[in-house]
C-alpha cells in the first residue's frame, strides 16, 4: 500500500552512536548551569549602575525638592537667596515648556511614524524600491544627532519665520525628527509581529485593507506600539541640545507654545549644572546657600525623571486596558 | 441563495513557482463540493483562488478565470474585499482575534464593517452562530473571555461560528474539521448540511469518509511529482468519485482509505 | 505671570521713580559668564520695573553676537569686542545707517585654582610669577614639588605630586584672557597663537567653568582656571605683579582696568574696549581679567527697544547695578571713570 | 436565520477610506524621505563655504579651532571620526552583552511577577534623559572608577588599549564609554526582550521537546528568532551612542589624536559633543565647519546601517 | 526498549483551574495506547504531564505520580530535560524551526545529544528518519531548502521524523495526523507500528479508526460539563473498547461514530 520501494536499501543509523554519553550531559547542564549564571550576573552587573544613577538623582534631588521648587519659577531670583516666598526658584515653567514640547513633538510625529510604519509593513512590496529607500532612511534618521536636528529647525523657522526665530513649537520640531525613527521601527516591529493569520481571517470577512489595519492589526500591536512610542519620548524628553537652540532659555513661565522662548526641565538642568555656584555677598547670612544652582539641577533632574515615570505608568496602563489576552 | 462558480483554465503561481495547472471545474449552486488529493497537490490554493486570498501573499498570482455567477471574479472592475465579503472562508489552523472575545469573534465581520447592529440583534446572531458551530454550549456563560483562551477545537468552531455570521453567498473551508473531534465535526457537517440550502459550498478534507458524507461532488487533486506543479486529476459527483471512479489515479488513491 | 517670584510689596507702584516705566518682552543672549550678574540685574531691574520681560539666553558670546547681528535680540553680552567686520555688518540690524558699539559691563578676575592635598584650602594661596603658570599649563613642570614653584613658597611644604592641569575643552573667552595673559607676560614661555581654543594637549579638558572646577575638585594636583567668583573651596594663586604677589578679588581687578588703556584701533562709533595691560606694575593690581561687554546699538527701528536698551544699560553700568552684581557674582566694579566713559556712549541711543 | 437578514443592512463599503488610507500611509513613506532630503541638503547647504568657499579662511578657521595643530578640513574632522566610532563602538560592545543577558532574563529566566516590575524598571530608565547620565557620570562615576581603572591599568597595562597611568580624574574615553553602555543598555534590552517574549510558543515547545535544556531550546527557537530585531536594537543602541551629545561633553576631557589609550585623557572626541563645544563661540565660517563635522556623522551612520542592514538582511533569509 | 508508565492519581491545574482530575491508568511498554475523547477533555493535557512539557505554561502544574519504569518523573531530583530526552513529543500544529532547513530541522535533536555527529552518520539519521515519516521521495532533492517552506502536511511529517530521530524511549503524539492526508496518515501509523517494537507509544487522536487499527489499549477521557474537570472515564485493551466496552458514557461516545 505504501509506496516505499522495497528495493532501496534504507539506512539504519547506530543510534547507541549517537546516544549522549554521561559526561556530554553533565557537560550541557553545565553550559546550562552557566549560561543562566551569566544570564544573572548580566543583570546584576548591569543594575549597578542603574541603581547608581537612580539613587543619586534621589538622595541629591531630595534636597531641594518641595512644593515651593515645583510652584515657582526663577524669576526674580538673585544669586543664592530666597525668595519672597521663602523658596530658591523652581521649575514650574521648565516643567510646562517639557511637556509643552513633548506634547507637539508627539502630535507631530506619532501619526507621521505610525503611518509610515503601516507603510512599510502593510503596504510596501518588500523589493519595492521606495520602501527599500524608506526603511533605510528611517534607520539613517535614527542617526540624526540631536544636536544637527536643532539646526535643522532653527534655520528651518528662521527661513520662514524670519532670523532669530525661537519658540517651544520649533523645539517640537527638532525632536520629532528624533521621535520619528523611533516610532516608525519599534511599530514596525511589533506590526511585523500580528501573525498573518489574523490579517487572512479579517480578509475573508469581507472587510476593507483599511480596516483591516486600523481594527484588528493596529489593535493587536497596540500594547507594543504604546511601548514603542514611550520608548520614542524617552528618546527625546531629555533631550538638551536642540532645545538650547531652539526653544531658548528664559526664567519666567510661558505657556505659549508657538512664541516666546520656553525652559524645558533638561535645558534647566543643564544650565543650573553650569552656573555651579553662586556668590554670597560677604555680608550674607546663612539663608544665602552658594551651591543652589547645583542642588536646584538635581532637583530638577529628580522631577524629570518623575515626569518620566508618570508618563511611563500612563502608558504601562493603557497598554494593560488594551492589552491582548494570553496570547497562544 | 448560493452562487454557482465556473473555473476556467486556472494557473496559480507563488512567485515563478508554477503550484497548479489548468484546473477547469463548475462548482454548482447550493452543493456541497469537496477537494481531496494528497499533501501539497494544491487544494488549499486552489480554494483561495475562489476568494482571491491567494493574492495577500506576495508573489501569488494566477491566470484564467473564476466566474461567480458568470462574472468574473478576476475582472478589472472587481474590488477583491467585496468578493470575499460574499465568498466566506474557514482556515485549516484556527485564528480567532487575540483583541477580541468570544462574542465580539462572532461579530467580528459586522463590527469590522462598521455596520451598526442593534443588541439584540447581536445577541440573535451570536447565538445562532454559535449554535450551528455547535459551540454555545459550552461558552454560553462566558462570551466576554477572550477567544484565545478557548482550546483548538474550540477555537476552530469559533472560526466557523465567525464565518457564518456574514452570511455569505458562498463558504470555503480549508480541512476546518483537521482540529476537531469526531462530536463537533459530525455538529459541524450538519451545520454544512444545513447551510447548503442556502450557501455554495466549497470543503478540503483529508478525511475521504468525510468528503463521501457530505459532498454533492468531488475533485480529485493529484500532483505527479514533487516540485512539479498540481491539477484537478478528476473532478465528480461524490458518489461515482467513491463507487465507481473513472479515473485510475483517482481509484488509487480512493483505494487506499480505510475506515 | 505663573509662578513669578515676585513679593507682593515690590510689585506695587509705591516705588517713586521718576524714569518712565519700561514694559514689554526683550531678549537679549551671550556670554555665560555674565550670566550670574545678568540674572541679578534681571531681577533688580524688573523690582522697579515689573512689566518688562526680560530673557537672558547664555549661549556663549559668538552665537550671541551672530543673533543680535540679525536682530532677533535687543543686546548682546559677548567676552569678547566687536570685530571691524561685524561692525560693518551691524548696519543691517541698527537703524539709521548706525553701526552697533561696546561696552564694559562686566569686569572679573580670572582666577587659577588648584587642589592639592594639605596645601589648598578656602582662602589658601601659593604664589607663581607668569612664568611659571605658562611652564606648568605647557607641561614643562610636571610635579607639585618643582623648584620653580618651591622658590617662589618658601614657606610651604610641597608634595611630590604630579601635576595635572585642567582647561576649557570648549572655546571660551575665559581661555582667550588667560592665554592672552601667559603670552604678554611671559612670552618666552607660552609661545602659541591667541586663540579661544585651548592650544596644547597637556592635562585635562572641563567643559564650561563647571566642567574645570568639577575636574579640579575631583582630584589631587590638579590646576585650573576659571572665573574667580567659581573658586569655592579651592586654592588660589596669588600672581606675582611687580615684586609682590598679589591675590586676586574685586579691587584688585578693578585697578587693572583702570589702569589700561582703551584700544583706539576698534572701528566705529561710540565703541569702548580696553586694551588690558597685563605687564602693570601697578600696586595691588591683579592682571588676570575677564572683560566681558554689552553690545547695542546707537538706534533701534522699535523705539521701544530702544528705550528699554538705553534704561537697561544705564541700570548695568550704574553703581547700583555693578554693586548687586559685585554681589552676586562676585564681579568687579567699574569704576567711575570708566563710568562716564560708557554712559557717553549709553546717551548716544536715541529713543525718539 | 432572521437574525443575520436584519444585519445585512446597506453598509458603508468603506472603498473611499480605504484609499484615503493608503494615500496617507505612502505620503508618510514619501516624508521621511523629504525630511530627510531636507536635513541633508541644508547641511550641505551650510557647510557649503567649506567645499566653494574661500580655503585659506578654512584653514585659519581650523587652526584655531585646533590651536594649529590641523589645517584643513580633512585634518580636523578625522580624529573626531575615530572618536566617534571609538567610544561607540565600545560602548555597544560593553551593552550589547549584558542587554540581551538582561532581556532572556526578563523574557525566560525571572518569574512571571519579577519579570513585569523589572520591564517596567528597564523602560523607566531607557527614558532616563542623558543630561542625568551627564551629571551622574560627571560627578559621580568619575571619581568612583578611578580606582578600577587604576587596577586596569597596573594589571592589564601590558595590553595597548589600557596602556596606563590611567588619568585622575578619569574623564577618558573608557569612562565615557561606560557611560553610553549604561545609556543604550536599557533600549536594545527593552526592544530585545519584547521580541524574545513574542518567540512562538510551538517552536520552543518543539525544542524542549527534543531534549533540549533552557539554553539550548532558548539557542534553537527564541534567539534564531529574535536575531534580526536584537541586531535593529542594538544598531538603534548604536545610532545613540554615536550621535550622543551632552553626556560626552559634560564627562569626557576631549583631544583630537588617533590613540586607542583609553584610560588616559585629552585622547579622543565625538562629533556631536565637539559641535556642542564649539557652537556657541563659533563664526559663520566656523558653524559651516562645524556642521561639515555633522555631515560627516550623519554619513557614517548611514554607512552603519546601511551594513547592520545588510547583516539584517542575510540573517533573515 | 520501551519503558513502561504509571500515572496515579493525577490531578492538572492552569493555575487555579482544575483541568483534569485524578487520572490512573497503566501505559505498556511497547504497546501503543491511544487517549480519544471529546474536545476540550483533557488528553493533550494529560498527554503533556508524561513528559513535563506543561511546566512551560506559567501557572501549569500537576499533583500526583507519574512512574516511568517506577520512577517518579516529578521527584524532586529529576531533571525535566532528561525526561524529555527518553520521552519525544509530536505536536498538534506543525512547528519546524523555521530558521534551519529540513536536514537541520530533522538533526536538531540529534546534534544536541551529540555534537560531534559525523557526516555520513548524519546523512543515514536524516535518510532514515524521513524515510520513516514517509517524506524522503518528497524532500530528498531539496534538504537544504527551508523547512517552513513546506505544506502544512509536509511540515507535520517533517516534526514526526525530528521527533524519532533522537530515538526517544516513549513517544508521545497529540493528533499527528490531525493535518496529514490519509497516504501520509497510513504511512505514519505504519511507522507507528514499526516504532512499537522499540518505543512505548501514546498517541492522542480524535479519529476513533485510527485509534481501532492502531493502538493497544484505548483509555477514553470525558468531561461532565463545560467548565468542570475532564478525567479518565475508562481504560481499556482496544478491542474491548471498541466492541464490548463495559461503560456507558464510552459506548455512547463511540456508537456516535461513523465511516
Ligand atoms: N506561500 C507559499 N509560497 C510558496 N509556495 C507555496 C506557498 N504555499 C504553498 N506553496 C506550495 O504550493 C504547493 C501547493 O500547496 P498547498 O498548500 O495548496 O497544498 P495542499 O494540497 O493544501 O496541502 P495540505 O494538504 O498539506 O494542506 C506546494 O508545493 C507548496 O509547497
Ligand atoms: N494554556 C491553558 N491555560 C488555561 N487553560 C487551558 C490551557 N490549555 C488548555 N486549557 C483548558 O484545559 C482544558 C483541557 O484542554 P486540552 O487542550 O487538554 O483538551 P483536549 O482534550 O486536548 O482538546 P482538543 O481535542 O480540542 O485538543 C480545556 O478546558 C481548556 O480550556
Ligand atoms: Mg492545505
Ligand atoms: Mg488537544
Ligand atoms: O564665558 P566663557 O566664554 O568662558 O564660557
Amino acid at each position: 500500500m505504501t509506496s516505499a520501494n522495497t528495493s532501496v536499501k534504507v539506512p539504519q543509523p547506530d543510534f547507541d552512536k549517537l546516544a549522549p554519553t554521561r559526561s556530554f550531559i553533565q557537560a550541557r547542564k553545565r553550559k546550562d548551569a552557566i549560561m543562566r549564571g551569566l544570564i544573572y550576573v548580566a543583570f546584576i552587573i548591569a543594575l549597578i549602575p542603574l541603581i547608581s544613577v537612580l539613587w543619586a538623582t534621589l538622595v541629591n534631588g531630595l534636597k531641594r525638592l518641595n512644593l515651593n521648587f515645583l510652584s515657582y519659577n526663577m524669576t526674580g531670583v538673585i544669586g543664592g537667596n530666597p525668595t519672597p516666598s521663602g523658596g530658591y526658584g523652581g521649575v514650574l515653567h521648565a516643567i510646562i515648556g517639557t511637556l509643552e514640547i513633548t506634547f507637539g513633538a508627539m502630535v507631530i510625529s506619532i501619526p507621521i511614524g505610525l503611518m509610515c510604519a503601516v507603510y512599510l509593513v502593510e503596504y510596501a512590496n518588500r523589493k519595492d524600491k521606495l520602501a527599500k529607500s524608506v526603511s533605510l532612511l528611517v534607520d539613517v534618521m535614527s542617526g540624526i544627532p540631536s544636536i544637527v536636528a536643532g539646526l535643522f529647525a532653527y534655520s528651518m523657522f528662521t527661513i520662514f519665520f524670519g532670523p532669530g526665530t525661537i519658540n517651544g513649537f520649533e523645539g517640537s520640531v527638532a525632536l520629532s525628527l528624533l521621535m520619528i525613527p523611533t516610532v516608525v521601527k519599534t511599530s514596525e516591529e511589533m506590526l511585523k509581529i500580528v501573525p498573518h493569520d489574523l490579517r487572512e481571517a479579517s480578509y475573508a470577512l469581507g472587510v476593507t485593507k483599511q480596516r483591516t489595519i486600523t481594527k484588528i492589526v493596529l489593535r493587536t500591536a497596540l500594547p507594543g506600539i504604546v511601548s514603542g512610542v514611550i520608548l520614542a519620548i524617552a528618546r527625546v524628553i531629555g533631550e538638551t541640545a536642540p532645545l538650547l537652540m531652539t526653544a531658548g532659555f528664559i526664567s519666567s513661565t510661558n505657556v505659549n507654545l508657538f512664541s516666546g522662548q520656553m525652559t524645558t526641565l533638561p535645558v534647566y538642568v543643564y544650565q543650573e549644572y553650569s552656573k555651579l555656584s553662586v556668590t554670597c555677598p560677604a555680608a550674607a547670612d546663612a539663608s544665602c546657600v552658594p551651591t543652589i544652582p547645583m542642588e536646584r539641577a538635581w532637583a530638577a533632574a529628580l522631577v524629570l525623571i518623575v515626569v518620566v515615570l508618570l508618563l511611563n505608568l500612563l502608558g504601562r496602563w493603557v497598554a494593560k486596558v488594551f492589552a491582548v489576552k494570553s496570547e497562544q | 441563495m448560493g452562487q454557482r462558480i465556473d473555473v476556467n483554465h486556472l494557473n496559480v503561481y507563488y512567485g515563478n513557482f508554477l503550484a497548479v495547472e489548468d484546473v477547469n471545474m463548475k462548482i454548482e449552486p447550493n452543493k456541497v463540493t469537496a477537494f481531496i488529493g494528497p499533501s501539497g497537490c494544491g487544494k488549499s490554493t486552489v480554494l483561495r483562488t475562489l476568494d482571491r486570498m491567494h493574492e495577500i501573499i506576495p508573489g501569488a498570482h494566477c491566470k484564467g478565470e473564476v466566474l461567480l455567477e458568470g462574472k468574473n471574479l478576476y475582472a478589472p472592475d472587481v474590488d477583491p474585499v467585496e468578493v470575499r465579503r460574499d465568498v466566506g472562508m474557514v482556515f485549516q489552523r484556527p485564528n480567532p482575534f487575540p483583541t477580541m472575545s468570544i462574542r465580539e469573534n462572532v461579530l467580528a465581520g459586522a463590527k469590522l464593517n462598521n455596520r451598526k447592529i442593534s443588541k439584540s440583534d447581536a445577541d440573535d446572531l451570536v447565538e445562532w452562530a454559535l449554535r450551528g458551530a455547535n459551540l454555545w454550549e459550552e461558552v454560553k456563560d462566558r462570551l466576554d473571555n477572550p477567544g484565545i483562551g478557548l482550546s483548538g477545537g474550540q477555537q476552530q468552531r469559533l472560526c466557523i461560528a465567525r464565518a457564518v455570521a456574514v452570511h455569505p453567498q458562498v463558504l470555503l473551508m480549508d480541512e476546518p474539521c483537521s482540529a476537531l473531534d469526531p462530536i463537533s465535526t459530525l455538529a459541524v457537517e450538519d451545520l454544512i448540511n444545513e447551510l447548503k440550502g442556502d450557501y455554495t459550498i466549497v470543503i478540503v478534507t483529508h478525511n475521504m469518509q468525510q468528503a463521501a458524507r457530505i459532498a454533492d461532488y468531488t475533485g480529485f487533486f493529484n500532483l505527479k511529482a514533487v516540485g512539479q506543479p498540481g491539477h484537478l486529476e478528476y473532478f465528480a459527483d461524490t458518489s461515482t468519485m467513491f463507487n465507481n471512479p473513472q479515473n485510475e489515479e483517482a481509484e488509487r488513491y480512493i483505494s487506499g482509505r480505510f475506515g | 505671570a505663573c509662578g513669578d517670584n515676585t513679593s507682593s510689596s515690590s510689585n506695587g507702584s509705591s516705588s517713586s521713580a521718576s524714569a518712565e516705566k519700561i514694559s514689554g518682552d526683550f531678549q537679549g543672549a551671550g556670554a555665560s559668564s555674565q550670566q550670574s550678574a545678568v540674572e541679578a540685574w534681571i531681577a533688580s531691574y524688573q523690582a522697579t520695573n515689573p512689566d518688562a520681560k526680560i530673557a537672558y539666553n547664555p549661549t556663549g558670546s559668538g552665537a550671541g553676537v551672530t543673533t543680535f547681528l540679525t536682530g532677533a535680540t535687543a543686546w548682546a553680552g559677548s567676552d569678547a569686542s566687536l570685530t571691524n567686520d561685524q561692525v560693518s555688518q551691524s548696519k543691517d540690524v541698527c537703524a539709521d545707517g548706525t553701526t552697533a558699539f561696546d561696552i564694559p559691563a562686566y569686569v572679573s578676575p580670572i582666577a587659577v585654582v588648584f587642589n592639592l592635598k594639605d596645601v589648598s584650602g578656602q582662602g589658601k594661596h601659593l604664589n607663581m610669577d607668569a612664568d611659571t603658570i605658562a611652564k606648568i599649563f605647557d607641561g614643562k613642570i610636571t610635579k607639585w614639588n618643582d623648584e620653580a614653584i618651591a622658590k617662589q613658597n618658601p614657606k610651604v611644604t610641597l608634595p611630590d605630586t604630579a601635576i595635572t592641569v585642567v582647561h576649557r575643552s570648549d572655546k571660551s573667552g575665559t581661555t582667550q584672557n588667560f592665554v592672552s595673559y601667559l603670552k604678554d607676560a611671559a612670552p618666552s614661555s607660552w609661545t602659541y597663537d591667541l586663540s579661544e581654543n585651548w592650544p596644547n594637549e597637556v592635562g585635562q579638558g572641563g567643559k564650561g567653568t563647571s566642567g574645570v572646577i568639577s575636574t579640579v575638585k575631583q582630584a589631587d594636583g590638579t590646576i585650573g582656571y576659571a572665573d574667580a567668583s567659581q573658586a569655592g573651596d579651592l586654592g588660589t594663586v596669588a600672581l606675582k605683579v611687580g615684586e609682590k604677589y598679589v591675590p586676586y578679588s574685586a579691587e584688585a581687578a578693578s585697578k587693572v582696568v583702570d589702569a589700561s588703556p582703551l584700544d583706539d584701533s576698534a572701528q566705529g562709533d561710540n565703541r569702548v574696549v580696553v586694551k588690558l595691560d597685563h605687564n602693570t606694575t601697578a600696586d595691588g593690581a591683579y592682571p588676570l581679567v575677564l572683560v566681558s561687554y554689552d553690545i547695542a546699538c546707537p538706534a533701534y527701528k522699535d523705539a521701544n527697544t530702544a528705550k528699554f536698551v538705553k534704561s537697561w544699560l544705564t541700570y548695568v553700568v550704574s553703581k547700583d547695578g555693578q554693586d548687586v552684581a559685585a554681589k552676586n557674582a562676585g564681579s568687579a566694579p567699574l569704576s567711575d571713570t570708566m563710568r562716564a566713559k560708557i554712559t557717553k556712549s549709553i546717551d548716544a541711543i536715541k529713543t525718539e | 436565520m432572521s437574525s443575520q437578514d436584519k444585519a445585512a443592512v446597506q453598509e458603508n463599503t468603506g472603498k473611499t477610506a480605504d484609499k484615503v488610507f493608503k494615500v496617507i500611509a505612502y505620503a508618510a513613506g514619501i516624508l521621511i524621505l523629504v525630511a530627510l532630503a531636507a536635513v541633508f541638503l541644508f547641511l550641505l547647504f551650510r557647510a557649503w563655504p567649506l567645499i566653494g568657499g574661500d580655503q585659506s579662511a578654512n584653514a585659519a578657521t581650523v587652526e584655531s579651532f585646533t590651536g594649529g595643530k590641523a589645517h584643513n578640513f580633512w585634518q580636523y574632522v578625522g580624529p573626531l571620526v575615530f572618536g566617534t566610532v571609538l567610544v561607540a563602538a565600545l560602548a555597544l560592545i560593553i551593552a550589547f552583552f549584558i542587554a540581551v543577558g538582561i532581556a532572556l532574563f526578563i523574557s525566560h529566566y525571572a518569574p512571571k511577577q519579577l519579570a513585569v516590575v523589572l520591564s517596567s524598571v528597564v523602560d523607566l530608565l531607557a527614558a532616563i534623559p542623558s543630561v542625568i547620565y551627564g551629571l551622574w557620570g560627571g560627578l559621580i562615576l568619575v571619581p568612583a572608577i578611578g580606582p578600577f581603572w587604576n587596577w586596569v591599568a597596573t594589571y592589564l597595562g601590558w595590553i595597548p588599549i589600557f596602556k596606563g597611568p590611567a588619568a585622575s580624574p578619569a574623564r577618558t574615553v573608557a569612562t565615557v564609554a561606560v557611560v553610553l553602555a549604561v545609556m543604550i543598555l536599557p533600549i536594545i534590552t527593552s526592544v530585545s526582550r519584547d521580541i524574545f517574549q513574542q518567540a512562538p510558543r510551538l517552536q520552543q515547545e518543539a525544542a524542549l521537546g527534543l531534549g533540549a535544556t533552557k539554553w539550548e531550546m532558548i539557542k534553537l527557537a527564541v534567539i534564531p528568532f529574535g536575531k534580526s530585531g536584537v541586531i535593529s536594537a542594538s544598531m538603534l543602541g548604536l545610532g545613540r551612542a554615536l550621535g550622543e551629545t551632552m553626556a560626552v561633553l559634560m564627562i569626557l576631557s576631549p583631544g583630537l589624536t588617533y590613540s586607542v589609550k583609553l584610560l588616559q585623557a585629552s585622547q579622543s572626541q565625538t562629533i556631536a559633543a565637539n559641535i556642542a563645544a564649539q557652537y556657541p563661540e563659533a563664526n559663520d565660517l566656523g558653524v559651516s565647519t562645524l556642521i561639515g563635522t555633522g555631515l560627516v556623522l550623519f554619513i557614517i551612520t548611514f554607512l552603519v546601517n546601511f551594513i547592520a542592514r545588510k547583516i539584517t538582511e542575510k540573517a533573515s533569509v
